[in-house]
């Protein structure tokens, strides 16, 4: 285990070079974000102040020394747009990201593995077609449409729940279920088809020949194998999860890193852009490997 | 192996005994018109194709003409309706049919190109990775681990905010943040071809590498890839439409499906048939081709079978 | 064992999401009253206003942002104020006398203290006006650096002297860069600090901002000019999308609601407790033409033909449901040098569009291109499209080229603007000057390539001339001149649309901001 | 004798797929009686294994049991509730399996499988259970069987898991033991011990087995009565010396000059040509046509019957039915 770790961390640090690099590069092309900074009814001669004094003219090689200098010391820059270190900025905003990625994470798995185990079980059966029917159709439907009839529906007509912000509970509900709804269905779908591989299976076949009633041979031996895919699957989702709540959060005026990113990619807050890109990524890489890491726990077939 | 999956290869000794004989096509469409989802799915597709193509013939009005006299006119069945418009018109008058009809060239030629374009590279990549290996297939599996660690949208929103939304961008950032699940996939299935014996032997015996390659290797990789191809057509074109949302999609006067969606979402409210005719555009494509995709993974993927 | 293993990988798995979710609810357990209570009913005393984008900073030098100016209003007071009529009034200035050309005394009001319980003294006004006027980082520094210096004379007597003469220091002293800074305070806990923790001399005190989501205001119980009891907290909440902003409001999540898209006004107003308000503001849209020698728009017949063949009328009344004003000059009502004559009209004629284009040799027609911005202004893509249609009459053929915001800035910037682009320009010194300086060939060669030797002779004569009945006279000049000439077709002025819930009063004002002490509860 | 143990009368079981229904068990008959050992013989796709997953219920959709009984002391299978089924199974019937690799469940350990059984069938506490399977394990010849109890399956080597496998299978001393192709995916040497192993503790508790297999060697060695199924049907029927000795279908011959045997040193052995046709492609006349050596015109017209030739010898071809006309 101790082995695999380290391989699997230093795996990363190549990783978090290239997307560096990669962000860097971007930013680089982005151009200067001297104008946007500027009302539009400045003169080409304020832009040209403006430009001098933040130094934009290093060539590229000393600009990509500069920014990996910063880097190691986790400094992005400063954001053009807040005038501030745009590390806090972005870290600010990773909370209320990450509470709406978790809940609709959680949607999708209360949502998905329930409904994937049961449509493999009862293949075929008119449920089964729901199911598999609802998944496709959710997967079909663009997320900022279902998020904005959610709000017509639940907020509008209904009342049920609040329609936009973050609060207390009921504020999470409609983004989270928007969320993790088109998550769900995916999943649902993942689960189904691996489920389905397992329970034809012969240790399937071997565990019925024992007489073990059909409840425990799927959620006892079908389930568990199910599982290790499902893990697997789950953290492929994150880098998904993350990606729709952009969408989501701007749907329901979230204040997560989602919303601060469209705006920094708006306004040309490279700083900004940078940090959030990088960190997303950090998030996604770590959840990448804690799966790897449950993976490995849960299948004893591979050894550390 | 159970007596299911010995069922099916049973199955399978019929389609290859009968591979030779001239009915291949036919035995095909037989196999299509079993399952009744692959066969609406399949129409359906075709039918958006040519929509797509007979485009010009088909529209009943030019998709951009403004009309203020007939601003924001309801579906045909409904009280006000027109039977010029069949679908309404939108808020400056324009013909949701004709723009719909005209919004499918777009959707369609984005979709496709860009999975075209992932396709090309991740299949080249895959291959050379997964041929080669050691440090060759190490960098290039890093350099997908970090492509898999930024969301598609992210990414996609960054680069066409700096270089502009054209339909051009889109297929190309779409493209090439798409590439890699392409690699993943040729990169599995040429580790473990690549151990077999026919591949073994072939080298043994002095064949050169890119013709193993392409002679052993490309074969067996594309069914997975057609599979995978067709259901990222429907991804894109959601994408597209997100990406639409968020103001960097396909932008007027050219047409595309999330843009006329993304565009009527003011209206949902007040004038519901200028998003839902688009959404639904979407929707039934999307369906459509996830349809399809799931029948092509039970006909080429005799795992996923049952 | 084994098995107790999985399921604790599972647990704990399960607890991690659940743990992730529960630390991110906890940060954020604060603002949840205030959501509670900001629902609107008539007991409450809360007041929450929806705005579409996010304040941006405290610093009040260091935007250009009007709906960030919108909010400081109510922290901060600068020394002159515009009334409604735009006439500028002193505010936390007591009197001023004009010295000469180059230096203005002035004296402050006594006992106007910050939130923070400092008064208000001469030198936070040096420190102030010195740091926009000196600074050239800040975005503001443009709009102040004709100031050389302040002068102390006492506690609360300062003199403000100019490198020029300065006809529009009283327009510059009356709006966001003029907002009084405590130097005390900021030299006491550093710029960060009270990045963080801002404090003016206004009826409001911050109370938090959590970015993206929402910042709250407190009434400031030392006001100088008397406690507002009117609201106990202000919130404005950042919900960018329009259709969940006005959801916000038909369910009564928020009491007023700004930038309501023309189509849900309807349903704004039918919708039972809600209503839309209007006020013209001082954003005029128009076309910018580029005159460079080869290109057609370099011919004044043809930007002649150009705008008679818009029908600006159409457009505000079948594009925008009547939220503009149509308008041939740059300069609107309220503005230093606003010319009536030129307001509420427009040239509608395509016989006459048609010969002009004759006359300059384009009998069949030509193709141009329009750049356009995407969801910048109200409907501005609607209007870009239409306006091609209507083009299209006349035999030209225009290719609409929306640019998305920050790629819109950039081709203005690296000039690769074509034929036309649309624009709305505000102006937030309601001096006239600063929108017809765009006329001068200087600043836009390269760009408009526009030059007119007579209105050059006026720009000139106006800049610095100190008296200000002439130098109106003068700007409204240019504009007439302008609006026969042709370097920009002006199309209309846009109005503010806000959605407010019946149970508030506020009449929205042309400079866009959002004064809480002027919003009432019914 | 004693009354048969099981009876399977006229057993069909169809799948119906998308390419139409495939009749994988076309009408089967025999029985078992207590302490025989039967062998079902036949190559793949031939049915055995189906028969096999009918008697034990395990046969799952598509397929299904179209017609016959399956009568178990007397009670028939088929109809039988699916509570009262899952009480036989594992307890009166058992079952090993032809993969030990793919059959135990990779994530559990070995010993969890094992008490599994015990636990349901037999009540036992988790501790009774423990010493029970401990037991099993060192029965099936198991060294060191505390250690192999908690490890995992893929720890194990093919024959270990196999021996696995009996031990589970065994552990409720069930009446009837089918063994499907149980030594086929084990090395030669293990086979013979895997085989005298399930031959020895099958004897103590005169416990019945139905081996499925399609080795004749194998056969020959410890069973009783064989059954030879082709496409789904009985082709031959009889006893195991007079197979031996007297194969009356060609494709019991094919098989038997198909297994090499040491005494008699051949130049090449014979092998059947092609494969078996999957079920239901033949629709008219023996289902052998195909690949038979000695086919006439009739066997491609008439479908013939199981005929008995003697009180235990029964054969399904025209060939014999010429043979008796002539005598």
């Amino acid at each position: 285990m101790g082995k695999f770790l380290i391989r699997r961390l230093l795996q990363i640090i190549p990783v978090l070079f290239i997307i560096s690099f990669v962000v860097f590069c971007l930013v680089f092309v982005a151009g200067d974000p001297v104008a946007l900074m500027l009302p539009e009814d400045a003169s080409p001669e304020d832009i040209e102040q403006l430009r001098e004094s933040l130094g934009l003219n290093e060539p590229f090689h000393i600009q990509y020394f500069t920014y990996m200098l910063g880097l190691f010391q986790l400094d992005f820059g400063e954001s053009f747009r807040y005038g501030q270190s745009a590390l806090p900025i972005v870290l600010e905003r990773l909370p209320a990201t990450l509470e709406l990625a978790a809940a609709s994470m959680i949607v999708a798995i209360v949502i998905a593995i329930p409904l994937g185990i049961w449509s493999a079980t009862k293949k075929n059966s008119p449920l089964d077609l729901l199911a598999t029917g609802g998944s496709v159709l959710w997967k079909a439907m663009p997320n900022f449409w279902l998020g904005i009839m959610l709000i017509l529906l639940f907020s509008v007509t209904l009342g049920w729940f609040p329609v936009s912000g973050r609060g207390n509970f009921s504020h999470l509900v409609l983004p989270a279920l928007t969320l993790g709804t088109g998550i769900a269905a995916e999943m649902t779908r993942l689960i189904r088809s691996s489920m389905l591989e397992i329970l034809n299976q012969d240790y399937i076949r071997t565990a019925k020949s024992k007489g073990i009633r059909d409840f425990y041979v799927v959620n006892k031996h079908a389930f568990r194998n199910a599982l290790i895919p499902v893990v697997t699957i789950t953290a492929l989702q994150t880098s998904t999860v993350v990606g729709g709540t952009l969408i989501t959060e701007t749907v329901f005026s979230w204040p997560g890193l989602g919303q601060l990113l469209i705006q920094a990619v708006n306004t040309r807050d490279m700083a900004i852009v940078q940090a959030s890109v990088f960190i997303i990524a950090f998030f996604v890489i770590l959840m990448n490997l804690l799966a790897d890491i449950i993976y490995k726990l849960l299948d004893p077939r591979i050894k550390y | 192996m159970s007596v299911n999956s010995q069922l099916q290869n049973q199955s399978q000794t019929i389609t290859s005994s009968t591979k030779q004989t001239p009915s291949f096509f036919v035995r095909w469409l037989r196999l299509l018109l079993k399952s009744k989802t692959g066969t609406i799915g399949l129409i359906i597709v075709l039918a958006v194709t040519l929509v797509a193509i007979f485009a010009k013939s088909l529209a009943p009005h030019d998709p951009n003409l403004i009309n203020p006299a007939m601003m924001l006119k309801p579906p045909v069945w409904a009280d006000g309706g027109s039977s010029a418009h069949i679908l309404g018109t939108d808020n400056l008058g324009r013909d949701i049919l004709s723009r719909i009809i005209y919004g499918s060239q777009i959707s369609l030629a984005v979709g496709i190109s860009a999975v075209a374009l992932a396709g090309a590279i991740g299949v080249f990549v895959g291959l050379i990775a997964g041929y080669y290996g050691g440090l060759i297939d190490n960098i290039l599996m890093r350099l997908v681990d970090s492509f898999l660690a930024i969301p598609t949208i992210l990414f996609a929103l960054v680069i066409l905010s700096i270089f502009g939304p054209s339909v051009t961008t889109l297929i190309v950032v779409l493209g090439i943040t798409n590439w890699v699940q392409y690699a993943r996939l040729v990169r599995g299935e040429v580790l473990s071809i690549k151990e077999r014996e026919f591949v073994k032997a072939a080298k043994s015996i002095g064949v050169r590498n890119n013709k193993i390659i392409m002679k052993h290797l490309l074969p067996n990789v594309i069914s997975p890839f057609i599979v995978i191809s067709t259901l990222s057509v429907a991804t894109t074109i959601i994408l597209e439409a997100s990406l639409s949302f968020l103001g960097l999609g396909i932008q007027p006067p050219t047409i595309s499906w999330g843009g006329i969606l993304s565009d009527g979402r003011d209206y949902i409210a007040t004038s519901w048939w200028l998003a839902a005719f688009p959404g639904m555009a979407i929707t039934i494509t999307v369906l459509a081709i996830i349809f399809l995709g799931d029948w092509l993974r039970d006909v080429l993927d005799p795992r996923a079978n049952n | 064992m084994k098995r107790k293993r999985f399921w604790g990988i599972f647990l704990f798995v399960i607890t991690a999401i659940l743990l992730v979710g529960c630390s991110g609810e906890t940060t954020t357990s604060e603002p949840t009253d205030t959501e509670q209570n900001s629902t609107g009913s008539e007991a409450d005393k809360n007041l929450t206003i929806a705005i579409g984008a996010d304040m941006v900073t405290f610093d009040i030098h260091d935007h250009n942002n009007t709906s960030t100016e919108a909010i400081h209003v109510n922290m901060f007071n600068y020394l002159f104020k515009k009334d409604e009529n735009g006439e500028i009034h002193p505010e936390l200035v007591e009197e001023f006398n004009i010295i000469d050309d180059l230096t203005v005394e002035m004296k402050l009001k006594e006992g106007v203290t910050f939130h923070n319980g400092d008064p208000l003294t001469s030198e936070d006004v040096k420190f102030t006006l010195e740091r926009v006027a000196t600074d050239d980082k800040l975005k503001e520094y443009p709009n102040y650096k004709q100031i050389k210096e302040v002068q102390i004379v006492d506690d609360l007597t300062f003199k403000v002297i100019t490198h020029a003469p300065e006809p529009s220091l009283f327009h510059r002293l009356s709006r966001l860069g003029s907002g009084i800074l405590p130097k005390k305070y900021i030299d006491e806990n550093g710029w960060d600090h009270f990045l963080s923790n801002p404090v003016g001399t206004g009826p409001y005190q911050f109370k938090e901002w959590v970015r993206d989501d929402h910042i709250t205001l407190v009434p400031y119980d030392n006001y100088y000019d008397g406690k507002v009891e009117e609201w106990e907290e202000v919130v404005f909440r950042v919900i960018p999308e329009n259709s969940t902003r006005v959801s916000e409001l038909l369910t009564g999540g928020v009491d007023i609601a700004v930038n309501i898209p023309p189509a849900d006004w309807e349903r704004v107003n039918s919708n039972e407790g809600t209503s839309i308000v209007q006020e013209v503001s001082n954003r005029v849209i128009m076309l910018i033409l580029r005159s460079t020698e080869g290109l057609p728009t370099a011919d004044v017949r043809v930007r002649q033909a150009l705008d008679y063949a818009i029908d600006d009328g159409a457009l505000v009344n079948n594009v925008l449901q009547g939220g503009a004003v149509p308008t041939t000059t740059m300069v609107g009502p309220g503005n230093f040098g606003h010319n009536p004559d030129l307001y509420e009209t427009y040239n509608y004629d395509v016989e006459k569009a048609k010969e002009l284009l004759a006359q300059a040799g384009y009998e069949d027609g030509f193709e141009m291109t329009l750049q356009a911005p995407r969801g910048r202004y109200l409907q501005d893509a609607e209007v870009a499209e239409m306006i091609a249609g209507m083009l299209a009459a006349i035999n030209v053929k225009v290719n609409v080229e929306f640019l998305e915001w920050s790629n819109f800035v950039e081709m203005r910037n690296a000039n690769e603007n074509k034929e036309a682009y649309l624009l709305g320009l505000g102006n937030s010194m309601f001096d006239g000057a600063y929108s017809v300086d765009w006329y001068r060939a200087e600043r836009y060669a390269g760009h408009t390539d526009y030059k007119n030797d007579q209105i050059e002779e006026l720009l000139a004569a106006s800049a610095s001339n100190m008296n200000p009945e002439e130098r109106a006279k003068q700007i409204q000049e240019i504009s007439t001149i302008a609006a026969e000439d042709l370097p920009f077709i002006n199309l209309y002025q846009e109005k503010i649309n806000i959605g407010i819930s019946d149970s508030v009063d506020f009449d929205p004002t042309p400079d866009e901001m959002l004064y809480a002490p002027s919003i009432t509860s019914k | 004798m004693a009354e048969a143990l099981l009876e399977i009368k006229d057993l069909k079981t169809y799948f119906h797929t998308e390419n139409g229904v495939v009749p994988s068990v076309d009408g089967v008959s025999f029985s078992l009686k207590k302490g025989e050992t039967i062998a079902i013989v036949g190559e793949s796709g031939s049915g055995k294994s189906v028969t096999s997953l009918s008697i034990m219920g395990l046969i799952g959709s598509p397929g299904k049991i179209e017609g016959g009984e399956v009568l178990f002391e007397g009670q028939d299978l088929t109809t039988m509730s699916k509570r009262n089924m899952r009480k036989l199974r594992g307890n009166d019937i058992a079952m090993i399996f032809q993969e030990p690799l793919t059959s135990l469940n990779p994530l559990f350990t070995v010993g969890n499988q094992i008490s599994e059984s015990i636990r349901l069938h037999q009540k036992a506490s988790k501790e009774e259970a423990k010493i029970k399977s401990i037991e099993m394990l060192k029965k099936v010849g198991i060294p060191r069987a505390e250690k192999v109890y908690s490890s995992y399956p893929h720890l194990l080597s093919g024959g270990m898991r196999q021996r696995v496998m009996i031990a589970m299978a065994l552990s409720c001393n069930p009446k009837l033991l089918i063994a499907d192709e149980p030594t086929t995916a084990l090395d030669v040497t293990i086979q013979a011990q895997i085989l005298q192993l399930m031959k020895n503790l099958t004897n103590e508790n005169d416990t019945s087995i139905m081996l499925i297999t399609h080795d004749l060697g194998v056969v020959a060695e410890m069973v009783d009565t064989v059954i030879v199924m082709y496409a789904g049907q009985v082709v031959e029927y009889t006893d195991v010396f007079t197979l031996f000795k007297e194969p009356k279908h060609p494709y019991t011959k094919g098989l038997l000059d198909s297994t090499p045997k040491i005494h008699e040193l051949k130049d090449e052995l014979q092998s059947i040509e092609g494969t078996v046709p999957a079920p239901g492609t033949i629709t008219q006349g023996c289902k052998f046509q195909t690949r038979c050596t000695r086919a006439t015109a009739k066997c491609f017209v008439e479908e013939p019957e199981l005929k008995e030739l003697s009180s235990n010898h029964k054969v399904r071809c025209w060939l014999h039915e010429q043979e008796e006309v002539a005598i």
